[in-house]
């Protein structure tokens, strides 16, 4: 029978390998998946792409994952936000790849890998320097760029509640890239508050259904990055 | 297994009961509208199958009690259904995304005809006067890992709907894993048709002159229902 | 203030035009706005290209609409189905249009013409007679297909509840193509059970959030395609 | 308006207050980081308008009282907000399809520079040191039905922001609608800027003096403040 929930999140992450594509949920610490980041830190995996809106804060977190050397490449949208300092040193000294992707065009990009999308048009980006490399097409008189789709060999994600099935539900703003991450990733890790019993969750509410789901791991009183930012706190 | 000592082949529940044998625990599983449907019946004791239907539900269970049903809780052959526990509702675009993105493990389809390269021919006769309608079967095929056809092995008329080369309009271009018929298990290879099962009292010449192609057997295959897979 | 309710059908559907482009909710009769479709036949508008996975059943709701010839071109993936009669009838006799589209790629059309997405690629009908006309490229050596996105100038659907910013949840399967509708049409009219009072919906179990939608109207017990076949109801 | 007889031009919060006096009833707005925020406060009693956030929330609301935030309820700034009645939460996609699909009625933004043609730079300065961060603003730009500047007209060096042609890299071309700086209200035209209205005890020369291309002004403009609009 179908049981998605694992014991720790040492166990949820342990098949991440060097050199894979990582998806992290979260919108500055927003969905931010702490426990599992550090679990994926204290795995070892290195040499990995990271794809997130931004590049984490202080030094926990995704941050701290970056600071400990394991980020070859991010792919982001907005890779400088307040209390970020660990990203900016490694970009400026050359010791880590940046692809910028519009907000938007990255969202949509992660939608369109998970939907077997291999590419769409979008209008963002035409005439600015982020159209290097993009083809350039025409449609009922306005020009849209060519943007691929985007897959991940993982996608580690923080849900509010999830079932055994792994059906998901989130909390607020928290919710912004996981729904796609979890369509996009070969294998999806959710940390959730709390992890229900089958038929608890009303199949109108639920936002990422299992299908899209690989693990589950309950992190009961997940960490805030703000906090450990305000508190000086310094993973590993 | 049914017996049906009074005809050459299997019944079509027992095509479906065989086809059930193959499905895994935990799959995600689309059943194409007919035939198909028969297999959720006979998915063994102890495995959990999530049945997907395209028109916007995961967890698919069977029908209502009669009295008890939704007419806005319908399958994609517009059927009544429920909604087992762990279902999930969502809109057309997120259910072709599961479709297209190739999150579903296995598609269970009905056939007009399946070609030696596994194209499939099974939503339109491409007569003049057919009104054309296809629905989701070319998004299922093109997006599902897995494909398996169930069909009679003939028509009605007794023509061959395993052919070398599908002459009705295709579906999909070798999008078929395997095809179950009464008469056998046939595996789509790089070599073409090539048998796995036999329906039971069916030799593989009987099989070998009904199909439009060559059949390719390997070792002795063994009768349908002989061995538990 | 916003408030988008309307007093009655008959207003809710007072400016489609002749010609226009309508999408209307419902996969078979789940989410079929039936009353709204008697609304749009007793309105007169005519010319009509009707956006919807079939035609209707039986002649009430949208099989009215085309039995009443007000349907010049019919945009769908499957428009045959048991008690379907009219436009078998009408398109043999070559009295209207099909555009036929495979189920999903007609979704995503629409969700592309919410989205502002021109065009977008897709492996579905690779090879096969609706291949024709479309463009073939390969990615990553697997065939595509070009698809357009689809855009309407109303689209009218069905929900459960909705409120007076427009904010909708749906029924069960019946929310199919609405959702995605609402986001393609330039003037999307909502039928709801019931409309409740500003935030007596959960911001986190909205599925069209108001900004997709112009006009609400309630119909407290909507009729069911399926029963009014069964009667022979005949609308007009 | 706020008074500030010591200074000439208007403050941020005075610009702020302009800004909202042309945003209608019903209209559904993303406000930029910064000074843009400011606006919302100032939008005119019985106008209802609905703030949209990239990261997933339409019906932002206010900063919540000191003690009652939830740092998962935060703007595209990441700053805890508020959710309004009637206010819905959704994924990345959803909202993006919000912008991209032009169902935004106004965006309003910062600015580097924004050129006589409605060019706009407002993400980068190009500085070989600058850590690219594009965030959501070429999404917004592109996609959304109007767009508004809100910018001081000069840089703290004092060069103008309102040029022939942006030296900066761009955000989008053709873009902007609008610019309000802390001189003046300026209407992107075909012909170029085209002055609507002067900020009080600034004059047409004053403005143009400080502006980077020809400044067209069509009979007098009014003061801001001295209407009502």
């Amino acid at each position: 029978m179908i049981n998605k929930q694992v014991a720790s999140v040492a166990e949820a992450v342990a098949d991440v390998f060097d050199g894979a594509t990582v998806m992290v949920g979260g919108f500055g610490e927003a969905g931010s998946p702490i426990e599992l980041l550090h679990a994926l830190i204290d795995q070892g995996a290195t040499d990995l792409t990271v794809v997130n809106n931004n590049t984490g804060s202080g030094e926990v977190g995704l941050a701290a994952l970056i600071k400990a050397g394991r980020v070859a490449k991010m792919i982001c949208s907005y890779p400088r936000t307040t209390n970020s300092t660990v990203f900016p040193e490694l970009y400026r000294s050359g010791r880590i790849e940046l692809e910028l992707v519009p907000q938007g065009t990255l969202a949509e990009r992660i939608r369109a890998g998970g939907a077997g999308i291999p590419a769409f048009y979008t209008q963002t980006a035409v005439g600015t320097p982020l159209e290097e490399g993009h083809e350039r097409r025409t449609f009922d008189g306005c020009d849209y760029l060519l943007a691929h789709g985007l897959t991940a060999d993982f996608a580690i994600i923080k849900g509010r509640t999830a079932d055994q099935h792994g059906n998901v539900v989130y909390n607020k703003t928290a919710r912004n890239f996981a729904p796609l991450m979890a369509m996009a990733a070969t294998t999806t890790i959710v940390q959730a508050s709390a992890v229900v019993s089958l038929g608890k969750l009303d199949p109108e509410v639920i936002v990422t259904p299992g299908i899209f789901v690989d693990r589950v791991i309950a992190v009961v009183d997940p960490e805030h990055e703000s906090a450990l930012v305000a508190a000086g706190v310094s993973y590993r | 297994m049914t017996d049906q000592p009074q005809q050459i082949g299997l019944t079509r529940d027992a095509m479906a009961q065989r086809v059930a044998l193959d499905i895994r625990d935990g799959a995600y599983v689309n059943l194409g509208i007919g035939i198909p449907e028969l297999v959720a019946k006979y998915v063994p004791e102890g495995r959990e199958v999530i049945y997907h239907t395209e028109n916007g539900l995961l967890g698919m269970g069977p029908s209502p009690e009669p009295g008890h049903g939704d007419p806005e809780l319908i399958n994609a052959g517009k059927r009544q259904v429920t909604a087992n526990p762990g279902a999930a509702f969502f809109h057309h675009a997120d259910s072709f995304a599961m479709i297209r993105g190739g999150h579903l493990d296995l598609c269970v389809l009905g056939a007009l005809q399946v070609a030696a390269n596994g194209d499939l021919a099974n939503w339109s006769t491409g007569g003049p006067d057919a009104i054309p309608a296809v629905g989701g079967a070319m998004d299922l095929v093109a997006g599902v890992k897995t494909i398996y056809v169930i069909t009679q092995h003939c028509t009605k008329k007794g023509d061959p709907k395993l052919v070398g080369a599908c002459g009705y309009p295709l579906t999909g271009l070798g999008v078929v894993d395997r095809v179950y018929t009464d008469l056998a298990v046939i595996d789509i290879t790089d070599r073409g048709f090539q048998l796995v099962e036999l329906s039971p009292g069916v030799s593989f010449d009987y099989v070998q002159e009904r199909t439009g192609a060559p059949l390719i057997a390997v070792g002795g295959a063994p009768v349908i229902g002989s061995t538990e897979p």
